[in-house]
C-alpha cells in the first residue's frame, strides 16, 4: 500500500518508514510537523492509501498531529488514518474516532481509523495485519488505550 | 498576633513544600532506577545475547531470546509511562481539568470496578498552578482509596462556585489521617499555597471522603492563608 | 507594616515555588518522552523486525537490525541516566554536598576543560532540604556557565561557617539576569524557603558570579526570610 509517515522524531520517522518499505510498502511522503502532513496531503492525496502519524509534533508540539488527523478526514475522508502515539490517552482516541460518523460518505467510501501505542509497531506482524485494516477501512484500538 | 502567627505558618507551610517535593524527587528517581532501567538492560543484554546467536546461526534460540527481549522492552516502556503519569499530565496541560481526571480515572479504574467521575457543570479556566495543584491532589487520593478501599465503591466530583472543590469518596474501611511528611500533608501544603484547604473525614468502618478546596477569586492583595481560616 | 509585608512576600515566594515545582515536571516529562521513550521505542520497533527477518530466514538483515537495536537501546540508557541525574542525585542523599557537587562537576565538565570545585574545609553535616536545594542551585548555575561561557574558565566553591555559602564564577561574557519564571528565579524562591539567598553580579565582558547563601543555625523561632532583610 501507499503510505504517508509523519512523526517529529526523525528517529521514529526513519525506522517506521524504513520498516515499511523492507516489507514492501510504498512511502509516498515523510513530514516532521502537523503543517508538513498537510502539505504533503494538499499536493498528494490521490496517491495515499494510508496516513500514519504521531500525536505530539511541531507547530505547537502538543496534539497538533492529532488535528491534522481530524483535517485529513474532513478534507480527504477516503484515506485512512493511523494515529501513532507515546500516550496511552483515551482522551485522544475519543476524539478521532467521535470524526467518524460526520460528514457525508464520499464515493471513493470511507476509510478506515486507528489509534495505537507506537510500541505495537515493534509486534510487526500485528502492525502490519493492524495496518491493512485501516487500509480496508476498519478500526483499530490499542487494547491499552480502549 | 495574627500577623506573627500567619508568618510563622506561611515559613512552616513554605517548607513543608519544598520537602515534599524533595521526596517526589526521590521517588521518581527509585521508580526510574528500578523499573525502565532494569528493563531496558535486561532487553539489551538478550539483544546482545540474540545477536550472537544469530551469527552462529542458532536461529530458534536468537528467537526465543528476541521474543524475551521484547517482553522486556514493553516493560520498560510501561514502566516509564507509569513513572511519567505521576510526574505531569500533558492531557492535563493542553485540555484542562476535566480531561485531566478523566484520563487519572480510567488509568486507576479497574476493569471489574470502574471509579465514577462527575463534573455536574463545565469547569471555568483555572490558573495552571490550581489545576494542578487539584489534579496532584486527586491522584493521591484516588490512589489510597484503590490501594486501601480497592473493593469498595470511589467516586470523584469536580465542581466550582468561588472555589474549586474536588471530593474523592469511598466506602472503605476508614482510618485516612494526614500525616506530616506523607503523601497527603505535602497535597495540603500545596493546596495552601493557592489558598485552599485539604479535609479529611474517614472515621472507623468508613466511608472516607477527602476534599480538597481552592479559592477561585482571590483578589490580590488578599493572603491565601487568612482567606480560609 | 513590617508583618504584613513579610506575609506578602512569604505568599508570593511559596507560589513561585509551586509554580518552579509545575515547570520542572512538565521539563522532566519532556525530558522523558523526547528522550529515553523514544530511543526505547526505535530499539524494540528494531527488534521486532529482526525477530520477524529470523523467522523469514533473512538472517543478514536481522544482523543488521540488532546493531541498530543496541545502539539506540545503549541511547536510551544514557538518555535515561541523563534524565535521572537531573531529578535526584543519589551520591548527595547517601554521602553529603561534596560528594554530590564533585558528581556535578565530573558530569558537566568537557574533557580539555574541567570545571575547578573547591571545598577547603569538610562541609557540616546539613539538613537533608538545605543540601538538596545548594545542590540544584549549583546544577543550574553550573549548567548555565556552561551553555553560556563554555570556552571560559569555570569554578565553584562551597564553604560554611555561620552560613552555607556556594559560589560559582566563570569569566564568561557576562549578562546573567534573574528572570521570573525561568531557572534561576525558581532556585531563589526555594533557596528562600531556607531564609536563603541568591545573588547575581555579572557585568557585560564578564565575570559572572552567582552565589547561594543559606544559613544554617536558624533557631525555630525565627522567620527565614526576615532573617535575610
Ligand atoms: N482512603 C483511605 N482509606 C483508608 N486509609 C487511608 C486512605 N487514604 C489514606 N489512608 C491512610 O492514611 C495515612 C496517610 O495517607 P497518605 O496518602 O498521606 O500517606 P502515604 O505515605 O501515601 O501512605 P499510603 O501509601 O498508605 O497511601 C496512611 O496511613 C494511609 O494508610
Ligand atoms: N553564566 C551566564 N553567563 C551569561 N548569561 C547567563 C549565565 N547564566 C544565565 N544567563 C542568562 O540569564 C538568563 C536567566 O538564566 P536562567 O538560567 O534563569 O534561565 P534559563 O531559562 O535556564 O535560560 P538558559 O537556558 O539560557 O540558562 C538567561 O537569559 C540566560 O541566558
Ligand atoms: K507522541
Ligand atoms: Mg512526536
Ligand atoms: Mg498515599
Ligand atoms: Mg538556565
Amino acid at each position: 500500500m501507499r503510505l504517508v509517515v509523519a512523526d517529529d522524531s526523525a528517529l521514529l520517522r526513519e525506522g517506521m518508514a524504513g520498516l515499511l518499505e523492507r516489507q514492501g510498502h510504498a512511502i509516498v511522503g515523510q513530514a516532521a510537523s502537523a503543517t508538513e502532513l498537510l502539505a504533503v496531503m494538499a499536493h498528494r492525496s490521490g496517491e495515499v492509501d494510508v496516513v500514519v502519524t504521531d500525536v505530539r509534533m511541531p507547530p505547537d508540539l502538543t496534539d497538533d498531529g492529532l488535528r491534522a488527523a481530524l483535517a485529513i478526514r474532513r478534507g480527504w475522508p477516503e484515506v485512512g488514518i493511523l494515529v501513532v502515539s507515546q500516550y496511552v490517552a483515551p482522551e485522544y482516541a475519543h476524539q478521532l474516532f467521535g470524526s467518524s460518523d460526520a460528514g457525508s460518505v464520499p464515493s471513493g467510501g470511507v476509510g478506515g481509523l486507528g489509534y495505537l501505542l507506537k510500541d505495537r509497531v515493534a509486534r510487526v506482524a500485528d502492525f502490519l495485519r493492524s495496518l491493512d485494516i485501516v487500509a480496508a477501512g476498519g478500526v483499530v484500538v490499542d487494547p491499552d488505550v480502549a | 498576633e495574627d500577623h506573627a502567627h500567619a508568618v510563622r505558618r506561611l515559613t512552616d507551610s513554605r517548607r513543608a513544600i519544598v520537602d515534599a517535593y524533595e521526596l517526589e524527587r526521590a521517588r521518581i528517581e527509585r521508580d526510574l532506577h528500578d523499573g525502565a532501567q532494569q528493563y531496558l538492560v535486561a532487553a539489551s543484554m538478550k539483544v546482545g545475547e540474540a545477536a550472537f546467536a544469530v551469527e552462529q546461526g542458532r536461529t530458534a534460540e536468537a528467537s526465543g531470546l528476541l521474543a524475551a527481549a521484547q517482553d522486556d522492552a514493553d516493560a520498560a516502556l510501561a514502566a516509564l509511562r507509569e513513572t511519567v503519569a505521576g510526574v505531569h499530565s500533558r492531557l492535563l496541560a493542553e485540555q484542562g481539568l476535566e480531561a485531566g481526571l478523566a484520563e487519572l480515572v480510567t488509568r486507576l479504574s479497574r476493569r471489574d470496578r470502574p471509579i465514577v467521575l462527575r463534573v455536574p457543570h463545565p469547569l471555568p479556566d483555572l490558573p495552571r498552578g490550581v489545576a494542578s495543584t487539584a489534579w496532584f491532589f486527586a491522584a493521591e487520593a484516588l490512589t489510597n482509596a484503590v490501594k486501601h478501599a480497592g473493593d469498595a465503591d470511589i467516586s470523584i466530583v469536580a465542581a466550582a462556585d468561588h472555589h474549586l472543590h474536588v471530593t474523592v469518596v469511598d466506602a472503605g474501611p476508614g482510618g485516612a489521617v494526614v500525616v506530616p511528611g506523607r503523601g497527603l500533608a505535602g497535597l495540603r501544603a500545596r493546596l495552601e499555597a493557592f489558598g485552599g484547604t485539604l479535609t479529611v473525614s474517614s472515621p472507623a468502618g468508613g466511608p472516607t471522603t477527602v476534599a480538597a478546596r481552592v479559592p477561585l477569586l482571590l483578589s490580590s492583595g488578599q493572603t491565601p492563608g487568612e482567606e480560609e481560616t
